[in-house]
């Protein structure tokens, strides 16, 4: 069995271990976390890891370059657009190709309506672990809209599958426009809802205030990245450090708060989703006419090198690292997951904390295990 | 044969059985819950000789409060679900002596006792009454008793405070 | 007796009393058939309630999350917790192999009697009551006391750390808000000068006690429904079963029956705490009156007061549902904060208020 | 600092170090017995301040091991990477940088986990997804399984 030796549960007078996971209902998804307690004070936590590992890496290793991407889209399953896009864009740098301004602009509306999914289905499932369980039918409410669009427009609704390396698969559905403006519409004047039902809610905020306290230098040295790094005041949005797609041609803030505590990466997920609704508004009107696929050769040879693509899921920074031999087939690919960075940091959060905070903590890091696990 | 005796030896077979189930119990969680059971046993007890006062008064402060109590220390010590070892001969030799002249002076109390027949006039003991008695500075008057339990339980609570804060 | 009223359930009960007077000349076999009688009509009663409580929980739950709830099975889907309830009674109730198999087993019991000893004081109706003791007030409070025995013994008895935390949880919290519960309670006993439910209601003739003992009756209103939905572990203060932090907290273990058994306290405990707050506070089953106008009053009389009572019991029961379907859930140290420095002196104050309103005979 | 300007400031320091500059970033190659000296100094040097540890993998080359540490400082927005070679392919081992960036503690169990390069002074290096008694390091060319599928 993985780490659960005998010695490992050796406690001390007084404390005692439990295990949270692998199937438990506040780690959304296979996640082991052992703790170590003192009566309700978390001592230590140790994360095991590796329940569903898929070993997604080995696979893209003999899988060809169109057909690696696609593994992606079951990682960050919640985001499996934006996974697929950095693939495409990594490949796409080692073709030295750019895809069409019309591809760009809908990959990245699509992007975006992706991580308002994600952040919806996120603000659902913090406000059910912290034991209010309406708020999880009114962020759905929203989410299954945004889902609609992605199943008329990529054929899927969870794993989009949707970019092949220079552009879309396909082009958009014709209701894609006018679909995505009612969305807009409906989730703008929801997000009144959403400040009344949680946000504004005593209990809550006393929950997640002074929670969960990460500074600046832990997080840049643990790597966190995402709206959990930007929650401690450390400005890591890749969206604007190295712009991909369409995101030099829109105006958006990134969000930075200094509060460093779970409330503060709750308030930088919610004013996100305002920003995503911003970034799509500006580009909706406007998508290019033309292509939306560059011509690629049916059979794709990276040449020989290393390329490196940033992008920036709902979770943080998803970097692709692709290692080339010249051949058909990555000779080796490194996916630097946003949540296996933010895990490692989860243990330093939880020290000293109760275990209500514990699974605070954990849905404000929002982690999708199947991105830890690979 | 009346209803009522049958209620009463029901109720006597609970306390008595309670009672010695909790001492010969080998693990202590066990013996405490025997000790609840006895414990309502006495309050049916109360009930069946309609001294409800008394009654609730013994749920709430023996079975509510003390047990409660005693069952969370129990949590809290390591190895409540262990069983207990056989006590050395020495300490049930006392034990048992203590046990038995202990009922020897309630017998012989009982015995000496001229229990009088007053089913006739039985006494209500309203609440408003035991407040007045609780309260009131005459011969029989329970007020000093009662200030110094709640002097006695203050102290206690004091001193919990304090050990609670000197562990922090 | 008011002869107006077929539905009195005092007349249904002497009916009853007088033809198996006639029936059986035993006194013994008398008492005794009549004391059954009593009890399963109770059990029967009090699982239907459960059934309808379980119903309106999830179509109360349903209507806060804009969602419909079950409406399939049976009229507006009130045979689902029929249906539910005959799913349990099948499944398998398994004992953990390490636990303690007799506490394990008992523990379900203890709690499911607790509540149901406190529905014994309770006025159903208008001179309806199942042993309208002369210390009811004391009586329920202390008998409610005694569910937390059985919590305690589940989460202890299950074998699993979970359980086991859950259980300390539970008994930190029902001790603790015991106070707070007790306070509000004797803040109406002061006011009527009566520990007996009965008498309690009858006082309020007059108009209920939330009106007449001004704002510290209001307060001591208050304070009784949120101390109350933490003793019987309901969310906002579910921290006992708290599923996303103990994943069900002392009834991890429990399955079919012997967790239908926990559920069935759980709803009948909300029932007594309703009841409860219906009679102290709001009058119980005495209709809506007025001081003395008189028409006013004969008119709130021609409603039958059982449904008085019903309706007040169910109000209070709505409100509490409704924090728990819009709430997030305490923590520990918050919700022991909550009570210890907020709930207890708050309380402690108001009853020296109310202390003083009834002697000076400042309320109505 | 640009490419040009971290390359001669990187000579200064380790001038045995090959540099490529075909690619996005500035790639430097260096042994790996040197890396741990250099690591610090790349974090703790005002001028470079890579205080950012965005990646760390490792590559097999077959005839060894690649250690690839992916450099960025906050402050002055220049990245470098930065590829250390074990060539000990039998017994692979490399210094750990787990003290200087934290996030290297989990990404170097990962390596470990997969490549079966031991980090030295790592303060718990254990497998982090396989078990404990998992046989062979799968990421490695030469990893074969009996059920693996050959696709």
């Amino acid at each position: 069995m993985r780490g659960l030796i005998e010695e490992d549960y050796t406690t001390q007078e007084g404390e005692f271990v439990i295990n949270i996971g692998p199937q438990h209902p506040s780690t959304h998804g296979v996640l082991h976390l052992k703790v170590w307690l003192n009566g309700e004070t978390i001592i230590k936590v140790q994360p095991h890891l590796g329940y569903i590992h898929r070993s997604i890496e080995k696979m893209s290793e003999s899988l060809s370059y169109r057909n690696f991407i696609f593994a992606t889209s079951r990682m960050d399953y919640l985001a499996a657009h934006i996974n697929n896009e950095a693939c495409a864009l990594a490949v796409e740098k080692g073709l030295q190709i750019e895809a069409p301004p019309r591809a760009r602009v809908v990959r990245t509306i699509l992007a975006e309506l992706t991580r308002l999914s994600s952040h919806q289905l996120w603000w659902a499932s913090t406000g059910l672990d912290l034991g209010a369980v309406t708020p999880f039918f009114y962020a759905f409410r929203e989410r299954e809209a945004i889902l609609d669009i992605m199943d008329e427009t990529c054929g899927a609704r969870l794993t989009q599958n949707f970019l092949v390396p220079g552009g879309l698969m396909a082009d958009i559905h014709p209701n894609f426009q006018k679909r995505t403006k009612e969305v807009l519409k409906q989730i703008k004047e929801n997000f009144k809802e959403y400040d009344e039902l949680l946000t504004e809610n005593v209990i809550f905020q006393n929950r997640t205030k002074n929670v969960g306290i990460l500074n600046k230098q832990d997080a840049l040295s643990f790597g966190v990245t995402g709206p959990t790094a930007r929650a401690s005041g450390l400005s890591c949005d890749i969206r604007k450090w190295a712009p991909y797609s369409a995101y030099s041609m829109v105006e958006f803030d990134e969000i930075l708060d200094e509060g460093c505590d779970s409330y503060s990466r709750y308030m930088v997920r919610m004013k996100e989703m305002r920003q995503s609704v911003n970034i799509i508004e500006q580009l909706i009107d406007n998508i290019p006419e033309g292509d939306f696929q560059e011509k690629t050769k049916n059979v794709i040879k990276l040449p020989k090198g290393d390329f490196y693509q940033r992008v920036e899921t709902p979770r943080g920074e998803l970097g692709v690292y692709i290692v080339s031999d010249g051949a058909s087939s990555p000779y080796r690919i490194k996916y630097r997951s946003p949540n296996f960075s933010n895990l490692s940091v989860l243990p330093e959060l939880a020290k000293g904390c109760k275990i209500g905070d514990l699974v605070a903590i954990m849905s404000t890091i929002d982690l999708v295990i199947p991105d830890i696990d690979r | 044969m009346d209803i009522s005796v049958i209620i009463f030896y029901i109720i006597s077979v609970v306390i008595t059985g309670g009672a010695l189930l909790a001492v010969t119990s080998k693990q202590i969680f066990r013996a405490a819950v025997y000790l609840i059971f006895s414990l309502l046993g006495v309050a049916s007890m109360y009930f069946y000789l309609e001294n409800n006062f008394i009654a609730a008064v013994q749920i709430v402060v023996y079975v509510g409060g003390i047990v409660v109590l005693i069952i969370f220390s129990i949590f809290l010590t390591q190895n409540s679900g262990h069983r207990l070892k056989k006590p050395d001969g020495k300490r049930v030799f006392f034990s048992a002596l203590s046990v038995l002249s202990a009922l020897l002076l309630t017998l012989n109390v009982i015995g000496n006792y001229n229990f009088k027949s007053n089913s006739n006039n039985t006494i209500e003991p309203e609440i408003k009454n035991i407040g007045m008695q609780m309260l009131s500075t005459t011969q029989y008057g329970y007020l000093l008793p009662f200030e110094v339990v709640s002097f006695l339980l203050l102290a206690a609570m004091i001193g919990c405070i304090v050990i609670a804060l000197k562990r922090n | 007796m008011n002869r107006i009223f077929l539905y009195s359930f005092t007349e249904m009960a002497l009916y009853i009393h007088k033809l198996l007077e006639n029936a059986i000349t035993n006194t013994v076999l008398l008492q005794i058939t009549e004391l059954a009688i009593i009890g399963v009509t109770l059990l029967i009663s009090l699982v239907i309630l459960c059934f309808f409580l379980g119903w309106m929980e999830r179509r109360v739950a349903a209507f806060m999350e804009i969602r419909l709830g079950p409406n399939r099975v049976g009229p507006q889907g009130t045979l689902q917790i029929v249906a539910d309830t005959v799913k349990l009674l099948f499944k398998e109730g398994l004992t953990p192999n390490k636990s303690d198999k007799f506490l394990f087993n008992l523990a379900p019991f203890i709690v499911v009697t607790a509540s149901m000893l406190a529905i014994a004081p309770l006025a159903f109706a208008k001179n309806f009551s199942i042993y309208d003791i002369n210390i009811g007030v004391l009586y329920v409070s202390s008998v409610s006391s005694l569910s937390v025995l059985g919590i305690l013994m589940a989460g202890w008895s299950s074998y699993n750390k979970y359980s086991l935390l859950g259980a300390m949880r539970s008994g930190a919290q029902i001790v603790s808000y015991e106070l707070s519960v007790g306070l509000s309670l004797i803040a109406i006993v002061v006011l009527s000068g009566n520990v007996s439910l009965g008498e309690i209601i009858n006082s309020q003739q007059n108009g209920w006690w939330i009106f007449k003992g001004h704002i510290p009756a209001i307060i001591a209103f208050v304070i009784f429904i949120i101390a109350s939905t933490a003793e019987i572990n309901r969310a906002p203060f579910d921290l006992a079963e708290a599923d996303q932090e103990l994943t069900g907290g002392y009834n991890t273990e429990y399955s079919g029956m012997k967790f239908a058994m926990f559920l069935l306290a759980e709803y009948i405990n909300l029932f007594i705490v309703s009841a409860m707050a219906a009679t102290l506070f709001l009058g119980g089953w005495m209709p809506f009156h007025i001081g003395d106008w008189e028409s006013f009053n004969k008119i709130m009389d021609y409603i039958p007061s059982s449904i008085w009572f019903m309706g007040k019991t169910f109000i209070i029961i709505f409100i509490i549902m409704w924090f728990r379907w819009t709430f997030p859930r305490l923590r520990i140290d918050q919700l022991l904060n909550l009570e210890w420095k907020y709930l207890l002196p708050i309380s402690m104050v108001n009853i020296i208020i109310v202390t003083l309103i009834a002697i000076m005979g400042w309320h109505f | 600092m640009t490419n040009e300007e971290l390359k001669t400031h990187l000579l200064s320091l380790i001038p045995q170090a090959t540099f490529v500059e075909t690619g996005e970033f500035l790639e430097i190659f260096i042994h790996s017995e040197n890396i741990l000296p250099l690591m610090k100094n790349l974090k703790d040097d005002e001028k470079t301040q890579f205080d950012y540890l965005f990646c760390l993998t490792c590559i097999d080359r077959i005839s060894s091991f690649e250690v690839v540490y992916h450099l960025l400082s906050k402050n002055y927005k220049h990245i470098l990477v930065v590829k250390s070679t074990i060539s000990n392919i039998e017994n692979p081992q490399t210094e750990t940088v787990s003290h200087i960036w934290k996030t290297a503690e989990f990404h170097e169990r990962e390596v470990y986990d997969l490549f079966g390069v031991k980090f030295i002074n790592h303060p718990d290096l254990r497998r982090i997804f396989l078990e404990d008694d998992w046989k062979g390091f799968p990421l490695r060319k030469n990893y074969s399984d009996p059920n693996m599928i050959e696709l």
